[in-house]
């Protein structure tokens, strides 16, 4: 799950990491007033669920609180990237002298948490893992004893950091893994980590994924959650407990289990349709849930068609039939729909749709194929 | 014989007396599987469909000389179950449970190192072995027994290629969903090492998807095998950064496409299914080779 | 240090224990106004810090709330083993099947905190070691890993625990084992863990001590701390900052390091004296902490004479003996005073200390022989 | 020859910057020790009294090739401290800090089973080789070179007994102090094994105290020991139950008594210094034995 960049601080705060200042502003006159208590100049920052703001536009400044409530009136409701700025950060603009780059990702290879360090800060560290590797000092956690100060004084030495920020940051680093652990993140990263004019080292910017499978044991974060409106289908979709993703095409498909879907999209594909998305009704779904999903699918206003491709172990066949019948009800009524039922219940399913008068396929290139001629008007 | 699982293993069901537990517990009886007990805490002294329930692992154990353990206990008290199993001494251990938070499986992961339990999972099917029974949750029927050995990262796409094998008279080894999940006990490397030694197996399939470089990895084994891999890859149309179900299946950068995949594969000399109706032709192709 | 049991509660259910509920009271009438609130019969306990309250008539019951009422005005201000009761904690009275002990220690030996579970709870559990050890089931934390519920479980299925209590009570167990770290314990009880008519497990007695090393960062704990009545001066040492330990004899003895101080009180009693109490200036003792020290331990009216013996390593001996000569004149003029230096700034000390006109011992031995003589007056 | 320490270490001080560090790395240089560097971090690249300093123990071992360590690090710091030796290959260190939460010394000791670190102390003086030098805090004129070992709970304690074998004409092959905290890293029958096969060293005084069971530890190993040794135990007055300055001094229950060290280590036939004052006598008689 994303968070803003003032909730990943609040956390940071709370395991003790020293952080800049900042209050969030919903209104360019909350901005001013905040510029006011802080002090000027300030920096305005778009709290949006994306990264490359400041190319956006989405980072401005003000050098006085009239200023900043100007700067915040220009980015509040500016769109970047599909998503519309909706709260700024205003933060006392920082005097930076250097800035660092520390980080921690779940590694599936390394099956621990590995923090990142870089002294190259302040840019994309996608850019310089691809540029210039050697820069960044890499070291998986070992999860028996969380990172502890030494262990990340001494990768911060190696990225060759001046003795300051050896000190300090190695302090704020043991924090960050702790932080990253407790929190359950993918992601924990401070970039840039600050070194100011007056020798303070801080966090000036902040981004923390949080694990979605933990969210139950962080429920805290979990009331963080708020719509992308870049995807407002797919946040509904989690609301309402669908494994959903949007894509670009206008095929709608539905199936069971995650591989069989993937293969689902690739046989559209092949078969010329362009998939509108995926949706996976997981195990054992009931009709009502199968009915559920075809309307969830056909509110995309792309989706021209709908595919249901169903292997029934647990999954029975029939149950699947009477919630596409139950769901054809409700939809419009040119809109095709395949459905391709095998193993469980396949024979008692396919009845049902026969009875209904619903188009299906023998396997999931035939489904496929008919689907995609159905939407094309072949 | 087979890896992992035969007909002398004695499973244990962690997680008995819940609805998926209870119900699998029963289709592993169906298909063969020697089910000597379950566990659930506060349960103990009970019974399910006429298999003992026990309170723990440990007792589960030293009451029934279980050697193999079936998880179905719900995402957050799975690591617990994972590590009470390894410290109960059980040798093999599958957690079929989806959505335990990474970093429980990373304490797991480090946890597990100090033990020789072979984890399979978590997020997978189990595995059958074709006339033997099965571990986990896939549907037994459609598997015949052969000389195929058979990798997964996914369940119900594993049944259908399994079905199109049996559909064509190709019969299977050993079967194994080795689980969607970014961090998974046991990985297609793994598995193919042990096919290798396996003498009933002859050839391999091996069904991938995208996210991870666990098909890269094995795609590095591969040419030092003596026997045959066949492979298919799932989600060539899936974007970056977006998670297609499987908590793993998500390209991160340039790393986990489809694309990548199948080079690496086709590199290493192995056949690459376009789709999954090429499966059955392919591994006749090599078993005949 | 001591916590009291409804501070331990507190403790345990801000790690998810269930515990019996209850609140504190400090007058009677708040105790009636508790057992109104939470409902009678109630149990008035004794908050003092010491073991076997309930012999001591420290736990009484309250049918009624006006019972309470005069159940309370009984135990508060009660004497138990020296200690004023200012405070008891009423509790609804429970309908406890059964009776468990969980409990764990910090274990010199295996160098881990260990767990001792035993279905023998409700009294006390020295005596089960004593008489029944086979009834208690002991076991090490791994560090590495904290002690998990199914560990937990497997502890009290071997403790031969009915199937509920090893549910319920590993859960506990585990969250008891995480309270104990997390909170710099070096002992954690719940005795007893009581079973419940109505299938409840839940703490219905808790004892904690906190690590005196961690207060420095268990900052709540340490400001629960109060002076224990049964010894004041012991109380006032830790907040001086001095390391005392109240003995009962009448020889005052101060030193640095705590094994030559031991073996002074050793030599004392050898000499045929009894010693007050042990005193540890530690290393490096400037002259302000030596004359705080002799006036502190002169505070205990049971002593008759002060016997000061240092070993000058960082500690220097002229700045021992201005301290000793600061203190004599605010000390009572026939009070005795035996110094003994050696080692660093010895000459100087021992010139000044002459000068001074004050007793000196050659030796360790010599000096308590002294100071014995001089109480005894010989 | 000597336990743990001679001429050829090579010694940095964690935490040199600090006022101990610094004054006891003096003490150290004074004492002939060979003391190469020390750490402090954010004081990287300054000297204290010519001595280099670094942010890290890594830097300082690559820079000086230090084998040794002496940490004065405050003590919520400490433990970091300790384990950050070991991660850096330091073999042998000491602490002196007292003061560090239980809770951490637990996870140090599950730490160090990792790694081949010997850990002194933590909450001691340090130890000695008369004639190469010292590590640690204790008072270096005191010592003089000779064949009997030395080894203590206690600080001053251990000054007045070496002053009194010193005194005595009786010069000591190696001392450390092993520190008087409940958890520590080397206790007196590690010290006793090395002892036996150090062939500098003919006879080992042993100075114990109330609190914990290693006396009788010792005692249980002394009679497969070809070297005498003699036993002092300190706390006969003291009370069950309370802390006598020593974290580890303290009497629970019957067990840590000053009487059932004394017995045990009689029962072992080590002869038992009623006084001070006796352990030079003691010692001689054991070695004229």
């Amino acid at each position: 799950m994303k968070i803003h960049e003032y909730q990943a601080k609040e956390i940071l705060r709370r395991f003790g990491i020293p952080v800049q200042p900042g209050e969030v502003a919903q209104t360019p006159a909350e901005a001013e007033e905040i510029a006011r208590r802080f002090g000027v100049p300030v920096v305005i920052k778009a709290q949006v669920y994306v990264g490359g703001r400041g190319k956006a536009g989405g980072i401005q400044f003000g050098d006085t609180p009239e200023a900043a409530r100007e700067a915040a009136s220009r980015v509040l409701g500016m769109d970047i990237k599909g998503l519309t700025v909706n709260k700024v950060l205003v933060v006392p603009k920082l005097e930076i002298r250097e800035e660092y780059y520390l980080g921690i990702i779940s590694d599936r290879n390394s099956q621990a948490p590995v923090v990142m360090v870089s002294a190259a800060g302040g840019v994309d560290i996608e850019e310089v893992a691809a540029k210039t590797p050697e820069l960044i000092i890499r070291q998986p956690i070992d999860m028996r004893w969380g990172l502890f100060p030494e262990e990340a004084r001494t990768m911060l030495a190696r990225a060759g950091m001046p003795h300051v920020v050896i000190a300090k940051g190695g302090d704020i680093l043991a924090k960050l893994a702790r932080a990253f652990i407790e929190s359950d993140a993918s992601l924990a990263e401070i970039n840039p980590l600050a070194l100011t004019g007056d020798g303070q080292v801080i966090a000036a910017d902040a981004k923390i994924l949080v694990d979605d499978n933990a969210l139950v044991r962080q429920s805290e974060y979990a009331g963080w959650s708020e719509p992308e409106e870049a995807n407002p289908l797919e946040f509904e979709a989690k609301a309402a407990g669908l494994t959903y993703v949007k894509l670009d095409g206008d095929v709608g498909i539905i199936g069971n289990g995650a591989g069989l879907v993937m293969t689902t999209l690739d046989m559209v594909a092949r078969a010329g349709g362009k998939p509108a998305n995926f949706l996976d009704i997981g195990g054992g779904a009931k009709a009502e849930v199968m009915k559920k999903s075809m309307l969830f699918v056909a509110r995309d206003p792309q989706v021209k068609g709908i595919l249901v491709n169903i292997f029934g172990g647990i999954t029975r066949g029939e149950e699947v039939a009477k919630g596409i019948i139950m769901a054809q009800a409700e939809l419009p009524a040119h809109m095709p729909i395949v459905a391709r039922l095998s193993g469980t219940g396949e024979v008692e399913g396919r009845a049902l749709l026969a009875d209904a008068g619903l188009m299906w396929g023998s396997d999931m290139r035939d489904a496929s194929q008919k689907i995609v001629a159905a939407i094309q008007g072949r | 014989m087979s890896i992992f699982f035969d007909r002398s293993s004695r499973v244990i069901v962690q997680g008995i007396t819940g609805r998926e537990g209870q119900f699998h517990a029963k289709g592993m009886l169906a298909s063969g599987t020697n089910v000597v007990g379950g566990t659930s805490p506060g349960k103990g002294g009970t019974t399910v469909d006429g298999i003992p329930v026990f309170d723990t692992v440990a007792e589960a154990v030293a009451q029934t000389g279980a050697n193999a353990s079936c998880i179905f206990v719900p995402p957050l008290g799975a690591a617990d179950a994972i590590m009470g199993a390894a410290e109960a001494g059980i040798p093999l251990t599958v957690c079929i449970t989806e959505g335990i938070p990474v970093v429980d499986m990373m304490r797991v992961s480090a946890f597990l190192k100090q033990y020789p339990t072979r984890l399979i999972g978590p997020n997978c099917p189990g595995l059958a072995t074709p006339g033997a029974g099965k571990v986990g949750i896939m549907p037994y029927h459609i598997f015949s027994p052969g000389s195929v050995g058979f990798i997964s990262r996914s369940g119900t796409l594993t049944y259908e290629v399994v079905s199109l094998l049996t559909g064509a008279g190709i019969g299977q080894s050993s079967c194994i969903g080795i689980g969607g999940d970014p961090i998974i006990g046991t990985t297609f490397i793994d598995c193919l090492r042990l096919f290798e030694r396996d003498p009933q197996t002859d050839a391999v399939v091996m069904c991938g998807e995208i996210g991870g470089s666990d098909e890269e990895d094995a795609a590095a084994y591969i040419p030092q095998m003596t026997k045959p891999v066949v492979g298919f890859i799932s989600g060539r149309t899936a974007p970056p950064g977006k998670r297609m179900g499987h908590a793993g299946a998500i390209i991160s950068g340039n790393t986990g496409t489809a694309a990548g995949k199948v080079a690496a594969l086709q590199a290493a000399n192995v056949p690459v299914a376009e789709t999954i109706f090429d499966i059955p032709d392919l591994v006749k192709a090599v078993l005949h080779r």
